[in-house]
């Protein structure tokens, strides 16, 4: 894909509402279950919703997860059943057999068609069989793929204890983030370090992130000497974060905008919007946004920077004046687009599942900063892109990398395009200064292999005529 | 309600699929939910299918919902027979949108005023029915639905091949081994003097569908998938059909032997029982195997059967007849057609189990004690638990069962493939035991010296627990690029910090 | 003296035997003590071979020793002439009785002056020279005579083969996946239109070995087996050879490029860059897999590469060149050829080890931690004590390298078996590693509460002893159904008499 | 075979000095080094035995045995190095790596060629080093497969302490078994088992037996008052059993002569000479015999006996009337003749390597008593068979079961003769009462298996013609 040096333009939004792939948000019970150690999660749905799970996320190495189907049959379709009954014979087996903390109830499109009313089930029977429930719509007629954790999330932060429990607060950490950074630590020494910390109004973090990430955000705030009351997931539900009005709450993907709204609408809580802890420049410039809303001076973060910059340039020779064009599929994409923009490669076209312009404006703002500095042109945003159309404009643009769904992956591989799979930076610990290399260790994977292989002529493996 | 960890079948809307995206040049439209069109991720995962997978969703989201979905289904279709120019466009819904009980057929006939190509709604109850049982039918139903047009239109071949000739029913996309058991079958109609006149649905064109009625004779190699379309054209076209799974020496040579009958009463004079010989005991090295030192050392040992019909009926015979291997138990999952499965396999083995939950088998393993399990990949996890070696023998498909290798499961290469996976199945947890008898005896500190050559640093205990939360493959590399850097820097404490230092310094 | 734990090639009378009992009627006496003739117990039970090895051993014993062995080794020869019949009796010292210094070349004279069939002594020193050597000397004496034999008697033919035709030589039992490999090479020269003149030694007969100048060219698709017949035939004959191993997409259309480029050179016209394109592209699926996502996501891994020099080079060019995989360490035993193994992987990997000692290669591998091992059953071991997945890739053979169903690693079938293996090398190992990580968090408590359903008895120290003493994959049953025959007969402790009758009463 | 009933006569035999095959007596390293657990045990020989031992014995799957070969290069051939030194260097090396309680040397065949002086070197560098040496002469110009263990047993037996270590004698339980037997009990229950042994001269058994069956049979002979003084060998070699003048010794199995011959002649023990404790038969002659020599009253052993018998009725009736041959290969021939014609078998040959009369002598009077009881045919004993000779016997005679080495297991099945494989009894369990069922287990197997194959008409497997 040759460049034609455009000059920098405002972003420009369209929305095909094609008939786009991506993946159901049931699959957030994938990871969520996985973060929350003491949960459970049943996803009430069909035979398609289930087998979804097993087959197409790549769970089926687990013989028995911490989640399973309420397979929906055809009474309980028919309304022959009652919902009621049915879902407290299942919890109470869950119980029996597992004694959660939490039953998370995932609704489905069925359940969503069918008019079931979870909502007002759950409390009834969280009651009555003595375990917590909560209740999320993860349903792919209003949402996709990685908005699944948006909703539990959201529905989460209504079982977060309004005010911190007096009596215990100085016997015991409460918070997970703080009990795991003063392992083993003596007592005097984690009293002492307190002092480390500036004082602000309590922040909240939302955002589930593999544990290691969550400790290397919670330290990088630290050293600027800001503390992290509790994050949005704990490792545990019973270790749900203290939200108490008036506390600040900061995002760390930028899916998560009903959790968001519902911590500053329900829970009465400040967010601070700023670009996503993804890349160095996302990273600083979260870190940054934080940091001015708590009015702290943030310390050697341009160095920081920098320092990093330096040290992925080995990776990034590989991709500056690449192009990349992004199909659509995890609502990640500004965050990476910007973030490989910064890198050097151009971008045409990002298609994302979901826009809240709101939720994502300093994202989209610093996204357009980054094109103007790196003097490419302002890629287009295609909301619920048309695969079948975005294939056609990928055959004209020919960019250097797609980085697209699963369903797409090798065709476009057998036609000479590289490809990277999105789910990758869903799974993958992309978040904050130290994990930028890896954002580059999979997004230039392919260019890596490819250049390797281009020169044994094996560009394009598909015949005009079937295979033999 | 039913709660449920884990399905051996899928739901009907992937039956359906399978069939429509089998066939060269058909498309399917799926009328559902955003996320249900995974059948695309799997058929370009597991199959690393190079062409774009036949099917497109016509997405239902909350605004399709409110307006009804009539317009936008019938755009879709509509739209892909100008952008593809299918033959044949199947629509489908899914267990969540046939809920609408909209009036799909109504969408179908208005859709192909429009279109060129044929139309057609399958036409499968999706809570009754499992992906196996929608497969059948929906195959049996674009067979007739060929073979009804090709009537009216008078296009019906009514001649015979001139030389004894065979469609092999069955072969579809993600089937378990699907592809290899097909060119075996090739091979052998081809060393049998038959002609393959169709193969379906797996690279059929339906217009050739019309043809079917010139063969001799059906194939029919799974239970699962093919018996409706067979019954269907036995009834229609009084075609015979032959319903052996060649699987195993002893069921290759009746499935062969039934074949001889059925083409000689046609008029063919052929005498295959020279052929089977020869293939028998020097050819194919199933028999021998059987015979073998190796296979005596098996004689007697417990063996656990689980898997959809086809599989665990030929697995259990096999292993009974041909190995003699004490099967204790032998199930399917293929619940609507057990009668059949108990009639097949009760004379081998001491227990049958029927069921779909995959909990009930897993105890019953626990129970038995095998020595080694052949079933699905959920049965080689519970051995994996277990510690019981587990060979996979059937569906639900994983990536594993599409081997780039030639591995089919039928014919006589396929009794070799077989032998191999009986052997190994016992041998490689043999291994595996043999090394736990002597365990205590093999030391084991020498050859793992060279790993740890004792670190002159400390980890305090926060850097230790999160080392211990790297996952292990790759954390023996981080521990030493990060001891590394702290030596290098003069650290004599590895603390947090010095490990996320390293990791942005060298990459640790 | 050598202190040595492990062998990777040999002792040289095996090099010996594999060639005589890889042709077809030809035996051998091996003059040896008794033991030394596990050659046989090595061909009957790894290859699994139906017929007696035809190989006797002429015993030395201490009354041998003092009278001197002439009568006996000649008896034996002139005896097995007689029972036998074989075209060629080739005689063998091993490592022990060459030491002897008789004048075995004396024994063979006088015992062929009472014989109808040829005899020969193998020339080989057991102390300097390992199996693959000596292997290749004997074929290369085993030819010579024939050939000069045949030129004495003038019926040397001097015609070609009318169209283009080849040898494969250095086919030989208990060759790493010699038989499959040879299957494949001579479907490959079906393909191109090539007449396999003769294949040696496996399955030749010596009163044929005079033909071998007819084709036009030879093969030796093995660097370690055949080369010296090549060079010779090419020095006394003119024959030109192909000595490029055709393993690997990319190394395979060499082969056939430098086939074409030999047979042209005698007159004919031949292109084979269709085939070359279409089998790369279409047929084989190694060069798409390679391409595919699933490779993609091997990209850097770090994978050692050991074995002999055929296949360890083979392997770190494909591992390297084809599949984007980093080799870190390339490394073969076949230390008397190591110049040409650095010459042709220096350039693929990070690193080169020749050598035969072991405990060399474990630490490297240690150090190296690959994601990955490509190696012997050696190297597979090390892996397994450092918990890194190893595919085989080389002798020292195993039964495993004997597999029923079809396995080569040469040509296009070759490439998909050899794609197959690296992924399943990394795969099952990250499927364990994925266990791993997740492993907190997926209760294993559930599907194992079928085993151990609480036990109301106890086990006194003594028997809980001796219960720990049974194998792991017999001490559930044993527990199981001695705690059944306790609480039967209403014993509340099992002690070790109770132990016992157990197990007489109902075998425990 | 349809068996022509002859009058019972005495044993006969033959000797054909023949080409046959058995394996290497170095062969016996394979299960001592896993029985004499802190032994290390070096073989002194050509690349031909390490590769035996590697790839023939099967024991390829050891990374790291507690064995190695001393291999002999051109150097040692010719007398060119110094054998003491190149031997001190390995087993100064051996020493570091592993250090074991004794490193036993195995000679082989060129050792005996060359004449290298291991009786000579051995007790030099066991001063010099520090730590025991037992050379043993394992090799195939005088010795036959399991006769491997007889040669490290008889030059084990120099080793064991001629007085009980008075000071410890109370102290500490010096014999392995017995502190097996007594392992977690209290000292009193100790001493007060001791009544339950009957007063006789000390008695030591030998040959090397795995663990689960030295305490059956030590079991056994404590059921009559017998107590057992130790095992040659011992789990450990610092726990070699104290051998005094005039203890008994009894041997547990027939391959065993020269180890009788020492205990006697060197060690002045008495030897118990008895039939073998292999069947129950065996067993209950063998406890017999060592009762009646001791002077004790053998308690139940003919309903013992009895017991046993009717528990294996389900085996024998698959064998009773059918014939067995034996080609002959670890010396245990006599003894499982024995017992099978016991079972109703007959058998026309049993091919031995090696028939030491006397040693054998009670149980080659069983072997005869039993064929008179059973009425049938007494077997020729060939010593040194020739294999090519046994081979066209068996195809005369038809037997129902060859059991043979490895060799000729599966050309013969390939011919439709049943086979069992000879090694497999070496290594299986097969002493004592309860494990008689064991032996039928083997023995019975193919019979089992190849009843079922019959059906299928797989009966010959090879053709005239080459195969295909």
């Amino acid at each position: 894909m040759t460049l034609a040096k455009e000059q920098p333009s405002a972003l420009n939004f369209e929305c095909e509402t094609g008939n786009y792939h991506t993946f159901c948000p049931i699959s957030c019970v994938a990871w969520l279950y996985q973060k929350i150690e003491d949960s459970f999660f049943l996803v009430i749905g069909t035979k398609t919703c289930g087998y979804f799970l097993q087959n197409a996320m790549g769970v089926m190495i687990f013989a028995e997860p911490r989640y399973a189907m309420a397979e929906l049959e055809e009474g309980d379709i028919s309304a022959k059943l009652n919902d009621y009954e049915e879902l407290k014979r299942l919890c109470l087996q869950i119980k029996r057999d597992r004694n959660p903390s939490v039953i998370v109830w995932i609704g489905t499109c069925t359940t969503e068609i069918i008019k079931m009313d979870l909502e007002g089930l759950g409390p009834r029977l969280e009651a009555e069989i003595g375990i917590p429930i909560v209740t999320a719509r993860a349903n792919g007629l209003d949402y996709a793929f990685t908005q699944g954790e948006d909703t539990v999330l959201a529905a989460m932060a209504h079982k977060c204890p309004t005010v911190a429990p007096k009596q215990e607060a100085e016997k015991k950490e409460r918070n997970a983030v703080s009990s795991l950074l003063n392992f083993g630590r003596k007592k005097e020494e984690v009293t002492q370090e307190e002092s480390e910390y500036k004082d602000h109004t309590p922040l909240v973090l939302f955002g589930s992130l593999p544990d290691p990430v969550v400790t290397n955000l919670t330290l990088e705030l630290k050293k600027q000497g800001v503390k992290v009351s509790g994050w949005l997931p704990s490792k545990r539900f019973t270790e749900l974060p203290v939200i108490e009005q008036g506390y600040y709450t900061a995002g760390v993907n930028p899916f998560l905008s009903r959790t968001a709204t519902t911590l500053m609408r329900r829970r009465k809580t400040k967010l601070i919007g700023a670009p996503f802890p993804i890349g160095p420049d996302g990273t600083r410039a979260w870190i940054e946004k934080i940091c001015s809303v708590l009015e702290i001076e943030p310390q050697g973060l341009e160095e920081r920077e920098a320092k990093i910059w330096a040290s992925l340039e080995d990776y990034i020779k590989l991709i500056r004046s690449k192009s990349v064009f992004f199909m659509g599929d995890n609502l990640l994409e500004i965050s990476l687009a910007r973030f490989l923009i910064r890198c050097g490669m151009s971008c045409h076209e990002i298609g994302i599942p979901y826009m809240d312009k709101r939720y994502q404006k300093a994202e989209l703002d610093l996204l357009e900063k980054t094109c103007n500095e790196m003097g490419v042109a302002i890629p287009t945003i295609v909301e619920k892109p048309d695969n079948y159309n975005q294939i056609q404009r990928i055959y004209d643009l020919k960019p250097d990398l797609v980085i697209t769904g699963m369903a797409h992956a090798n065709p476009l591989e057998a036609r000479g395009i590289n490809t990277k799979w999105s789910v990758e930076f869903t799974f993958a610990q992309i978040h904050g200064f130290t994990n930028a290399r890896d954002i580059l260790e999979l997004a230039t994977r392919p260019l890596r292999r490819n250049n390797n292989l281009k020169e044994l002529g094996w560009d394009k493996l598909v015949q005009e005529e079937a295979n033999v | 309600m039913k709660l449920a960890y884990w399905m051996y079948a899928g739901p009907a809307h992937i039956g359906t699929l399978r069939i429509a995206s089998s066939f060269k040049n058909v498309h399917a439209i799926m009328h559902a939910p955003l996320g249900d069109d995974y059948f695309n991720v799997m058929r370009s995962m597991l199959e690393r299918e190079r062409d774009f997978t036949p099917v497109t969703a016509s997405i239902v989201d909350r605004n399709v919902l409110a307006r009804g979905s009539q317009e936008k289904v019938i755009d879709n279709i509509t739209r892909k027979d100008k952008e593809e120019n299918p033959d044949l466009i199947v629509l489908t819904p899914t267990c969540t949108s046939s809920i609408l009980q909209e009036d799909l057929e109504n969408f179908v006939t208005r859709a192909s005023m429009d279109t060129k190509g044929d139309v057609l709604l399958a036409d499968v109850n999706h809570y009754r029915y499992n992906e196996l049982q929608a497969a059948d039918r929906t195959l049996h139903q674009t067979v007739k639905f060929y073979l009804d047009k090709a009537k009216k239109k008078d296009e019906l071949p009514t001649d015979k091949t001139e030389i004894p000739s065979v469609n092999i029913i069955g072969i579809s996309t993600l089937g378990f081994h699907n592809q290899h058991d097909c060119t075996e079958l090739k091979r052998l109609m081809a060393e049998l003097g038959i002609a393959v006149n169709e193969v379906i649905p797996d690279g059929a064109s339906v217009h050739n569908l019309k043809n079917l009625p010139r063969a001799w004779f059906n194939l029919v190699p799974y239970r699962e998938l093919g018996m409706m379309t067979a019954e269907y054209l036995k009834s229609e076209f009084d075609m015979p059909y032959v319903d052996i799974t060649p699987m195993g020496v002893v069921e290759t040579a009746r499935c062969i032997r039934k074949i001889q009958q059925v083409i000689n009463a046609q008029g063919a004079e052929v005498d295959y029982e020279k052929y089977i010989n020869n293939q028998t005991l020097y050819v194919s090295q199933a028999a021998w195997f059987s015979r073998s030192i190796d296979c005596q050392n098996l004689t007697g040992k417990k063996a656990v059967v689980f898997g959809d019909n086809t599989h665990a009926v030929a697995m259990t015979k096999i292993l009974a007849r041909e190995m003699g291997i004490h099967v204790v138990l032998a199930g399917t999952y293929c619940k609507y057609d057990s009668d059949w499965f108990r009639e097949q396999v009760s004379e081998y083995c001491d227990e049958v189990l029927i069921s779909e939950d995959n909990a009930e088998i897993g105890d019953a393993i626990a129970r038995h004690e095998p020595s080694a399990i052949f079933g699905t990949q959920m049965e080689r996890h519970v051995g994996k638990r277990l510690d019981i070696p587990c060979g996979v023998i059937a569906a639900p498909i994983h990536i594993q069962n599409f081997p780039i290798g030639y591995k089919p499961f039928m014919g006589y290469e396929g009794t070799n493939q077989i032998a191999d996976l009986v052997y190994n199945s016992f041998t490689l947890g043999m291994e595996d035991h043999l090394l736990e008898i002597f365990g205590g005896h093999d030391t084991k500190e020498v050859i793992t010296k060279g790993i740890s050559a004792g670190s002159d640093l400390s980890w305090d205990k926060e850097a230790t627990g999160e080392l211990g939360k790297i996952p292990g493959f790759v954390r023996g590399k981080v521990k030493r690029n990060t001891e590394k850097f702290a030596r290098e820097r003069g650290f004599a404490v590895i603390t947090l910090e010095v490990m996320y230092a390293a990791k942005e310094s060298v990459g640790a």
